[in-house]
């Protein structure tokens, strides 16, 4: 059996509605079709009348969502492309990230958000905004970089009484594959050393943990032990991991698929430097996509994000200090 | 919800907005009389005038007249200065249009989703007074506990969620509490969910995508659109152009009414035939009530910009004033009887702020600054902004 | 617009979505004719037939034919893997409802916002097709350069700017033209606005705002809803609840139309009219197109999830067959001037992708990697991401 | 004479409006009203039909004022409140944001966001989103401390060619006043030492610049200099003026008004970490606002956000060290 990131996501919300009554799936498409990416493919039929079709009101799913979770259920939102959230922005950050801290009542909602680049797909169906929503107090934002992490942590998604965003890369939805689905994990807020090494460490989530880890096996080839550290959330970031692996290897690059000012890297940079400065051996680093808009042809989208091979060079950079 | 700097009132002349109550007076002065005189209630034909409605008519007013006295006591401390910062937010002439919603809804059963002005519906659906005196003074033993003022509360699990200022994403979150039930398959139980939205909310995406969510879902979401002729300063021609508003229900496919908002016995007749429709799976419903602010936006705006002939006007009724001239010609009471609420409303409101006056306001190195329930998904401390 | 894998066209005895034409065939196979006698154009009464109409239809005709074909040819470009990643989004069935605003409209003039399916409104207005073939093969003498793609494309400085994904949110940058036409005081001018939306795209709170917007300032907007049964694969029943669009246009204060949008001179009679009115100052239109998307949302998607029974209704037609019917009907055209026509266009869209093969691709090392136009605002390299 | 932060800001409108026939303003309540917090009182008056009262519809707000600026206007548009603005988020960081991008049209809008804290505003009228705008491309996002500045960014802000965020600060309205207004100005982009010193460096901007001055005048008693750095904007963000302060005091605190993950102080702290490693005595250091909705009573405001006492026990550790 082999099974993709996609498919992990499709089984965690069968799983999800198979075992807790409150759980139901709201968005554009997700009924008879099974949603754009086919996230939802058969969950219409298995569970009639909880995989709900929307209306393009993506303001609205999310209120929706907010007012049932306040009555004890647990939505799941898709977001046909995380992109689209912009337009339920207000209702994410000023509604139910309020919500719990205004009255003492949990607001257990999931929204999934179809996120990060892949080739061809241009400004509006290729953001990242895990930044944007981890900057807001109330919320928890994951970002699964395996097949494993996004079965089991949407499973945890669902049972959070919190509000989360579930950052899913629709460009490890294909690409990646495993053998199996685990029967435990890691709680949420801790982070994965996806790679131990000793040379230098890169702090590094969703997609870009395996661009970090393809240039971490260029660079053993040279004779670098490179450490990755995978978040698996970036908030809560879990620093202690961070600094644990700054401390063995005293060179830190962090790497991230958003835009550059302000956002994960800068918070996991200035984490460091606050508070591990003795551990650092050169300036830590750090790696995002560039400050325009996601280009839509192939051949400047796969410069604008981070890859393996700018990874290994900045790298290369960081060893040499 | 807004805002703004302390100002004097304008005593231009016209009906100064919100003037604090004089403590001891007869709610039946002369001038006012003659108010009441000018406009008087139109009953709907069709109307049940005894038993039932009688009875309905009056416990609405009483909750009118105490929302009325609350929140000119709430003014009075505003101007006093110290005790309320950030603002007052009245329903002054959007009693009767409010409670008579509110009135409708069952506490423990319905859904309530109050806005700024509802301070009426509140009290008919059954929010303590003491809530309202607690949110705008911060007494931590209010349901907000300092955390948010003056209108933003409520008790999401009492069916009364407290509103976020932006206006127009209310009204999802109503729809989602109706979904639940209906998911739950709570349907037989037949609740209803109730909220408002004002002429300059209309024009929010927010609001539409909701009402538009709640006309596919077919959802029980009763929608009282408090046409009150302004947005803060802004005029209804600044805010849509279409002939009636009724023709935006049509335009969703929901059922709308028109009802003059100063008239409590129409508004009643309106929201008792609306509550039913959508208690017996009829979907969503609007009803619009046309009627005035009968105060500034907030407790700090003199209000000049209102068209002195909209204030002279039908809208322009002072709706308690109008209620009490029906309950007197119907001899549903006396004088003496509506002085006697009066001064029990008033009771009530000094015991509930010599309630609050004594209890305890907000202590920031007891506060819990917490946003997530789960408590080991909060950020460490250091990472958490100022150590106190 | 849609990310997805590619898959295989289903072949399950509907019409399959967008089969790449032969490249020689003739317009009008006997299958074909035969579903052209099925559903008759109606003339719509007081349709002036000579003249002035006449050479309108044929040029429209035209118009759509070109989109046609060159829709085709980038769907077959798109399966044959390679050049065209992403996806293409195609108006077929919807070019008669789409030319006939853009034919309206004067380039150099008045403003137009197309949306998804507007290739044969784009036409129409006077976009070169090169502009399309560009884009989407991302030639960096393309308009968006490799920037942006497919549909995502315009020359805002032509009075055609583009939108971007965001459903709805492309209205008010129409109102915004024409408002800041009104404020250089060019209102003598008479310029209108045109732009679509579907009937997906009325659910957002983006367009509300927009239309209510237009209205509130009456701007010469005329709006064309193409009401093409499905959103994606949702269809209007889990869109809206309205008895009829039309109503949603009156909820506005907006003059509405409903038409036929498979038969180009009903579509042509209506927007004549709408712009025409938009044009004399009378505030925004909204014209409701009833058709059928006779393709998948993308050329990734089969639509297997279209009724079989609005496939076989009047929206299910081919405006493109019925056109051609009309023509030969009026004997405006010959079956030899109408296959002449289609060898036409082949030839033209051969010719601009013959050219558009040969352009460069964009260089990354090449690019500006700017996204402000005042480059002493940008910042330094070091801040903006990987260096190359 | 003595000119409020409020006043510059009305008068530079009246001077843009006077001096540009491209500029109009466009927002709720802001006709014959004045605006709601009267930046536009008198403005319809003395120039018909350029201040044009808005529905409450901040989406379409900043669409039409996209649309204006393509067709060569100079739209200036006032949310009335920044909170209210993440209504109009989508056009903002998708539409006007992209723009230039992708067309190579510019889009010169200006939108005025009355921002930050005051005591009794509560979660909902309160927030500095100059964070979250940063973080997208092809925006600019001016961030004025005082009188001067609110006078002659917001001018700048007109004239730039690019979609502009206009943050002032509703603390300053009436707080700040200035005898007379300037002639001339730093261009933007450059940040300003507020106040020269030489034991530690505190960057800040908006309304924390008085806090920090302030904080500087309370350790200078206990002998210690310290440097303000006001930044003005924060995206573009003066690196070098920065460093150039750090290079001279050897050690950094950075503070802000937003959220504490990610935002305008982790990119402060990550440049200097980044590119000024060699130049830091101490570990960096920096302070926010803390991470839950900012609270309605003054009691709890009041310590929600740094305040010249926070900053001052920051800088009393941090020379410490
Ligand atoms: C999205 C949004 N924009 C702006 C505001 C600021 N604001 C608060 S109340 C108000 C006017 C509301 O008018 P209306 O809906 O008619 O209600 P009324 O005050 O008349 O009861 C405005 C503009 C807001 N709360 N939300
Ligand atoms: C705000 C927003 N949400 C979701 C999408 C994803 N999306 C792209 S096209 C589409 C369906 C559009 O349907 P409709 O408006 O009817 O236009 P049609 O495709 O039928 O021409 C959806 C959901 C989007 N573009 N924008
Ligand atoms: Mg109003
Ligand atoms: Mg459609």
């Amino acid at each position: 059996m082999s099974i993709t990131y996609l498919e992990a996501i499709r089984l965690a919300q069968q799983e999800a509605l198979a075992s807790d009554p409150r759980v139901f799936l709201y968005g554009q498409d997700i009924g008879a079709f099974g949603g754009a990416f086919k996230a939802t493919k058969g969950l219409h039929e298995a569970f009639p009348g909880r995989v709900i079709d929307a209306p393009i009101s993506e303001d609205a799913m999310v209120g929706m969502a907010i007012g049932a979770a306040i009555e004890g259920m647990r939505p799941i939102i898709e977001m046909q492309f995380a992109d689209f959230s912009s337009v339920g922005f207000n209702q994410i950050v000023n509604n139910a990230g309020t919500q719990f801290y205004r009255t003492d009542v949990p607001c257990p909602i999931t929204v999934r958000l179809p996120s990060g680049g892949t080739p061809g797909s241009g400004p509006f169906h290729s953001q990242s905004l895990d930044s944007i929503y981890a900057h807001y107090p109330g919320l928890v934002i994951l970002t699964p970089a395996t097949v494993e992490d996004a079965y089991t942590m949407l499973l945890e998604a669902v049972q959070i009484d919190d509000p989360t965003l579930f950052c899913e890369h629709k460009y490890l939805y294909y690409h990646l594959k495993a053998d199996a689905l685990p029967d435990e994990a890691l709680p949420v807020g801790r982070a994965r050393i996806a790679r131990p090494g000793i040379h230098a460490t890169v702090v590094a989530y969703s997609a870009m943990v395996h661009e970090s880890l393809r240039a971490a096996e260029e660079l053993a080839a040279e004779g670098w032990q490179i450490e990755v550290v995978d978040l698996r959330s970036v908030k809560p970031m879990d620093t202690d991991t961070i600094l644990g692996s700054v401390a063995r290897t005293g060179r830190l690059l962090a790497v991230g698929e958003t835009f550059p000012w302000g956002g994960a890297t800068a918070e996991v940079i200035s984490r460091v430097a606050s508070e591990g400065f003795h551990l650092l051996d050169a300036p830590p680093q750090r790696l995002n996509s560039k400050d325009t808009p996601i280009p839509y042809h192939p051949n400047l989208w796969k410069v604008h994000r981070p890859t393996a091979q700018t990874i290994a060079s900045s790298l290369r950079q960081l060893l040499r200090y | 919800m807004c805002y703004g700097r302390f100002r004097n009132v304008a005593t231009d002349g016209l009906r100064p907005p919100a003037p604090p109550p004089p403590t001891n007076h007869s709610i039946l002065t002369t001038r006012t009389h003659a108010r009441i005189l000018e406009g008087q209630t139109v009953i709907v034909p069709g109307t049940d005038l005894t038993g039932a409605f009688r009875d309905q008519y009056t416990r609405t007013y009483r909750h009118m007249l105490l929302a009325r006295v609350l929140e000119d006591r709430l003014a009075a401390v505003y101007r006093a200065g110290g005790k309320i910062v950030g603002g007052v937010y009245v329903g002054r002439g959007q009693e009767a249009f409010s409670a008579a919603l509110g009135v409708q809804l069952r506490k423990g059963h319905d859904v309530y989703g109050p806005l700024i002005r509802d301070q009426a519906g509140r009290i008919a659906f059954g929010e303590p007074i003491l809530d309202a005196i607690r949110t705008y003074l911060g007494s931590i033993k209010g349901p907000m506990r300092g955390r948010d003022g003056n209108i933003h509360r409520g008790r999401p699990r009492e069916g009364m969620p407290p509103m976020i200022s932006h206006l127009g994403s209310f009204t999802a979150v109503i729809n989602g509490m109706l979904m639940a039930r209906r998911l739950q398959g709570r349907e037989a139980e037949r609740a209803v969910g109730g909220t408002g939205i004002g002429d300059g909310g209309l024009s929010t995406g927010a609001f539409h995508e909701a009402l538009n969510q709640a006309a596919v879902e077919r959802l029980p979401l009763v929608v009282a659109v408090a046409n009150n002729q302004y947005a803060y300063s802004t005029p209804t021609s600044r805010q849509f152009a279409c002939h009636d508003l009724i023709d935006r229900a049509r335009g969703y496919g929901v059922r709308g009414q028109v009802v003059d908002g100063t008239d409590l016995a129409a508004c009643l007749k309106a929201f008792t035939d609306a509550v039913q429709r959508a208690r017996a799976g009829e979907g969503p419903q609007v009803v619009i009530g046309k009627l005035l602010r009968l105060s500034g936006h907030g407790e700090h705006d003199d209000a000049s910009y209102v068209d002195p002939a909209l204030r002279k006007g039908q809208a322009g009724r002072d709706c308690l004033e109008v209620a009490q001239t029906f309950l007197l010609d119907q001899d549903w009471a006396t004088a003496a009887e509506l002085s006697a609420w009066q001064r029990e409303a008033e009771s009530e409101v000094d015991a509930a702020f010599a309630i609050v006056y004594r209890e305890a306001l907000p202590d920031p190195y007891q506060e819990s600054w917490q946003a997530l329930s789960r408590a080991d998904l909060v950020e460490g401390s250091s990472h958490a902004g100022p150590e106190l």
